[in-house]
């Protein structure tokens, strides 16, 4: 297994399994978080975008803005 | 009955007002006039406690004003509105304070903000950061309510729904003590104090 | 050139070729880093010096290497923003920050893991980290800037201001950052000065490099597409767009 | 309302202000960080002496962020009229001061203590002596939250307010500034270091329990 | 009105303003201080080790008791619309700021270099030393009072104050602090330092020419 | 003359106003109207330049307003006074800057806070602070006026003499442009425009 010799030397990196883990999954973790907050960003956007539509209508529904009792 | 015997304030070596006297009765107005820097603001917060008096006592009730709590709201120049949460949240820290369970996206539509209760209320303009100050006049439970130029901001048709809210509370033996510079309706206003300006 | 992007330049437009680049780049840099990233952890040889601590180096180089470039790009960006007045450029600008901060992030973090092993302490004030960390600064400066306008089109503007002067500034910082190390302590460090690595390590360098230059692209036009529909939710095609 | 479920409600209002206010909860974090970084580019890269400077630096940061963070208090509250309708509302005005310090402090001061861990790596302290000076920091953070509380409270409208501010919080934190140098000073030299840190701890209870009343007094005079 | 007759009136009115409240510019030279006290009571009384932190405790205290100072620049003017109708009167709208700079780094910034003399009992510094220290302070507080109009006419608006304003200012002085440092170090080494002051000098000249312009643009930015 | 031609102004995705085209002669008073939140303040601080515009431009005497400096006074909500100076040094710092010279004692007078020049404002009633700005109305140069809610806070009394000033700066060829929710005199007025409330 390339460089290696078996699986589980190629999970103890020598001993740096640490670490070249902690690293990896990281920059990984990062870029997965990173992703998801554009993914969440665009869709409560899209949601704003949509309600406002909806509230725009509501209130030209109601046609007013006047104090009621 | 709300009684205020013989207030006496003095501001920066001037008598505001001097052994001042009046009373409010069950489900009555009382429409305190006067020109600016008479002392109007300064005689309402006295009489909700908020300024300390040389002289005089308030009585709601026979009760001394400042264990009157929840029976007293006042509403005066400033909003206790913050600025950075939407009218929606502002209100209902207000009903937690006043520990009261109403549904506020009604209120929202009652005072004519339908559609802006989640902006801030920084992007509001003058009139409606105003509204959702007098909001808490809608579902309020206090008894007198001291109302220091309700009418600031607000436009003609509001001010038409105000005077038939008072008109509403003294109807439910409430009490209302206000001040404006607009004229109120003859038929809302049942008393008249009027303060001089004095040198 | 400039008659060829005119068509580009209407919002609309704009995003739809944002998606299209997106679509196409972010298979590509998914792939490349897949292949980079096993080629490096797998089949690339044992450093006979570093051991496998090294193979930290496949992710930290393209991190750091496009956190810089990330910033140039954002800078160059801000600047035509500002100068002719390209809103598109602006909001360019904003999608591109938590992008090049993220890999800002990943530079220092798998650097400081690889220090560990290699110099014995998580950090060191040398010039290249310490410049590194300044950036980040301006990264999260950029972005607070923009979180903290309550108009966004201003916000945006601000940011562009901001980022235009981190960019005259990072050179400055970048040097005379350089210049103190040396004068306080002599070079420590020179992890420049290596011999030059052999190809089978460079390729799944390489590879990765370019794939993070991919993942870039993709996110930008991503966000990119976002920030325009935010910037534009009274249009007309946004809502054309979000009724289907 | 009950006073236990005011102070919580009060509390959720502080953070529900300080969460759109978005980076309000970062931003002592960021500015310690930049704090800490000041130092090691000033001063030199020189380890050694960094991490003689480290505990130091906690404090001047710790300090720092609160001195920008404490004139605004109660000022927002005060100048919208807020806090005069929650004085008016009937609940005990020590408690409304209170719950605001308690909430002060775990919205700009905890985060702050957590943060202090960035000096292990970057100014190279020893973890034990970090753990030592959390401690320092934790009840150092409670003194200047009541006593700028304090400060804060008659700033708030009075415009003698400067002096005052300067004569209670200096006197007052130099003294708790000594007893934690000698605290992280004795752990240094693995001395027991408790009896400074009793000293602390017995200035913080103090402060909380005259703070309140002394705050609530300022603020009502305020008022008019 | 001529230019220079507004420039002198709007100097003057910022004086008169600080005159009465006296604690906005009391607590910076406080800060000031307290940071110069904290360090011979942390790091304990070592003379050698003292006169070596000397030079950087001294620009520390100016930078972080400078970031008290810097949001309250525009704020106050900005939130009661006086900065408004200076800026609708017709006067050139950087000279406006250009004033503002001036009277801010008389007010907060002189004040703190003469205090860096403090550091001569305090840290056992060389007067000779000093004196190129307060060189290199006189142009850093040039430099960060222009850096910091910017910083502060951006954040006008929303009420975030020293966070965000250190994540923009310290960022920028990187290189000025280094510099600076250069310059103390050639001094106390009997080297020349002509060569980092100057570069100093032209950082300030240069962050003199720009801030007026960018922050008259983030001002107006916030204006709506 | 002021012309203002194809205004457009979209704030929080709504719009406010589009295409709004206006003009105010000289000697003439416009009288802005419209409920609360129809966009009123927005449309005086477009009008100055206070405001970036989507679209549309402002002149006044053929020349754009950014220009017009000192021919303009606008007084919005925000006083532009500072609270801790006394009225009389707010005063003087507003004529420094118009580059007038006036007896501000007198001035202080005439808009009826005789014997409070020394008084910081931040101790003066409403309607007292809201005289400090409105004091700049007495003796100002500029050609036009644009007053958002003047009568704030003022009494009855003290808006009969505003409206008496704005009849006089008419009289001297110049042009106001007013919003307020109380009623003007219809002698003063001299055109209306209104604003509706747009969703
Ligand atoms: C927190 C710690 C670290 C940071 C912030 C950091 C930062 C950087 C940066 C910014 C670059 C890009 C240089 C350029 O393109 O000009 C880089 C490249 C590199 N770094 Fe690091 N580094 C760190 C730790 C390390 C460690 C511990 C090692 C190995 C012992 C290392 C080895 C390398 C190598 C081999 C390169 C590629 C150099 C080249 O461009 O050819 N780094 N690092
Ligand atoms: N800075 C802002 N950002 C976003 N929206 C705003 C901002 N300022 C005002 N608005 C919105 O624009 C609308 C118009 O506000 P404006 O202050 O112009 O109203 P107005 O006509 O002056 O009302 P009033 O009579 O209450 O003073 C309001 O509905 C408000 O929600
Ligand atoms: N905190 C204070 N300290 C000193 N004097 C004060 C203070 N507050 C008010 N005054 C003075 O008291 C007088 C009355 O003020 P007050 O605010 O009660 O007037 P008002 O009748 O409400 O006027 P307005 O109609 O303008 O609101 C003013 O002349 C003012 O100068
Ligand atoms: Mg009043
Ligand atoms: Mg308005």
């Amino acid at each position: 297994m390339g460089a290696f010799e078996s699986f589980a030397d190629f999970l103890a990196m020598n001993g740096y399994a640490f670490y070249v883990w902690l690293s990896y999954g990281l920059a990984f973790l990062l870029i997965v978080a990173l992703f998801l907050w554009s993914k969440w960003q665009r869709k409560s956007i899209e949601q704003e975008i949509v309600q406002q539509q909806q509230v725009r209508n509501i209130r030209q529904q109601q046609v007013n803005s006047e104090m009621k009792l | 009955m709300l009684s205020a015997n013989n207030l006496t304030c003095i501001r920066n070596q001037r008598i505001l007002f001097e052994d001042l006297s009046f009373s409010i009765n069950q489900g009555s107005l009382l429409y305190l006039k006067g020109p600016n820097g008479a002392g109007k603001t300064t005689l309402m917060r006295s009489v909700v406690g908020l300024n300390q008096l040389q002289q005089g006592k308030v009585e709601l009730d026979q009760q001394p004003i400042a264990d009157c709590g929840d029976n007293v709201l006042y509403l005066g120049h400033k909003p206790a509105v913050n600025e950075w949460l939407s009218a929606e949240q502002n209100m209902q820290h207000w009903c937690n304070l006043k520990n009261q369970q109403i549904d506020i996206l009604a209120l929202i539509n009652k005072v004519g903000l339908a559609g802006l209760h989640d902006v801030p209320v920084k992007f509001l303009s003058a009139g409606q950061k105003r509204r959702v100050a007098l909001s808490r006049l809608w579902n309020s439970n206090a008894k007198l309510w001291v109302l220091d130029e309700p009418f600031t901001s607000i436009d003609v048709k509001g001010v038409e729904v105000l005077n038939a809210l008072f008109a509403r509370h003294k109807s439910q033996g409430g009490m209302v003590m206000v001040t404006s510079h607009q004229d109120l309706p003859t038929n809302v206003v049942d008393e008249v104090l009027s303060l001089e300006y004095r040198f | 050139m400039f008659k060829w992007l005119h068509p580009y330049a209407k919002p609309e437009k704009a995003y739809q070729l944002s998606l299209a680049f997106q679509r196409f780049f972010m298979p590509l840099a998914i792939c490349g880093l897949i292949v980079g990233c096993i080629w490096g952890l797998v089949f690339a040889p044992t450093d006979y010096q570093q051991s496998d601590s090294a193979r930290i180096m496949y992710i930290h180089v393209p991190a750091a290497i496009w956190s810089m470039g990330v910033y140039m790009s954002m800078g160059i960006a801000g600047f035509c923003a500002l100068v002719w007045q390209i809103k598109l450029l602006e909001i360019s600008v904003l999608a591109m920050a938590p992008i090049g901060a993220a890999f800002t992030a990943i530079a220092l973090f798998t650097g400081s893991l690889w220090g560990k092993p290699m110099w014995g302490t998580w950090w060191v004030w040398d010039a290249r980290l310490t410049s590194e960390l300044i950036l980040l600064f301006l990264y999260m400066g950029v972005f607070a800037l923009f979180q903290s306008f309550d108009d966004k089109r201003t916000g945006a503007k601000a940011a562009c201001i901001l980022a235009v002067i981190g960019m005259i500034n990072v050179p400055i910082i970048h040097y005379s950052v350089e210049w103190w190390n040396t004068l306080h302590q002599g070079a420590s460090i020179t992890k420049l000065d290596k011999p030059s690595i052999a190809p089978s390590m460079l390729w799944p360098l390489l590879i990765n490099i370019v794939s993070v230059l991919c993942l870039f692209i993709a996110f930008t036009c991503y966000r990119f597409a976002t920030e325009l529909l935010r910037a534009e939710s009274h249009r007309k095609w946004v809502l054309e767009i979000l009724g289907k | 309302m009950s006073f236990s479920s005011f102070f919580i409600q009060s509390i959720k209002r502080d953070f529900q202000i300080a969460a759109i206010q978005k980076h309000e909860f970062i931003l002592p974090v960021l500015f310690f960080i930049l704090v800490i970084v000041l130092f090691p580019i000033t001063v030199g890269p020189d380890g050694t002496m960094l991490s003689r400077l480290a505990s130091a630096v906690g404090w001047i940061a710790l300090i720092l962020s609160m001195l920008i963070a404490l004139p605004r208090m109660f000022a927002e509250d005060f100048e919208n009229g807020w806090l005069e309708q929650v004085f008016l509302s009937g609940v005990p005005h020590s408690l409304i001061v209170l719950s605001r310090i308690v909430s002060f402090w775990l919205l700009y001061c905890l985060p702050l203590v957590f943060c202090s861990f960035l000096l292990v790596p970057f100014m190279s302290m020893e973890v034990g002596l970090w753990s030592v000076l959390v401690q320092t920091l934790l009840l150092g953070s409670i003194l200047t939250a009541c006593l700028g509380a304090v400060a804060s409270a008659l700033l708030v409208a009075s415009r003698k307010g400067g002096g005052v501010m300067a004569l209670l919080l200096i006197p007052l934190l130099v003294p708790s500034l000594i007893f934690a140098g000698a605290a992280m000073d004795a752990a240094q030299q693995s001395l027991p270091y408790t009896a400074p840190i009793t000293i602390l701890a017995a200035l913080a209870v103090f402060s909380l329990t005259i703070a309140p009343l002394a705050t609530a007094q300022a603020l009502k005079l305020n008022m008019g």
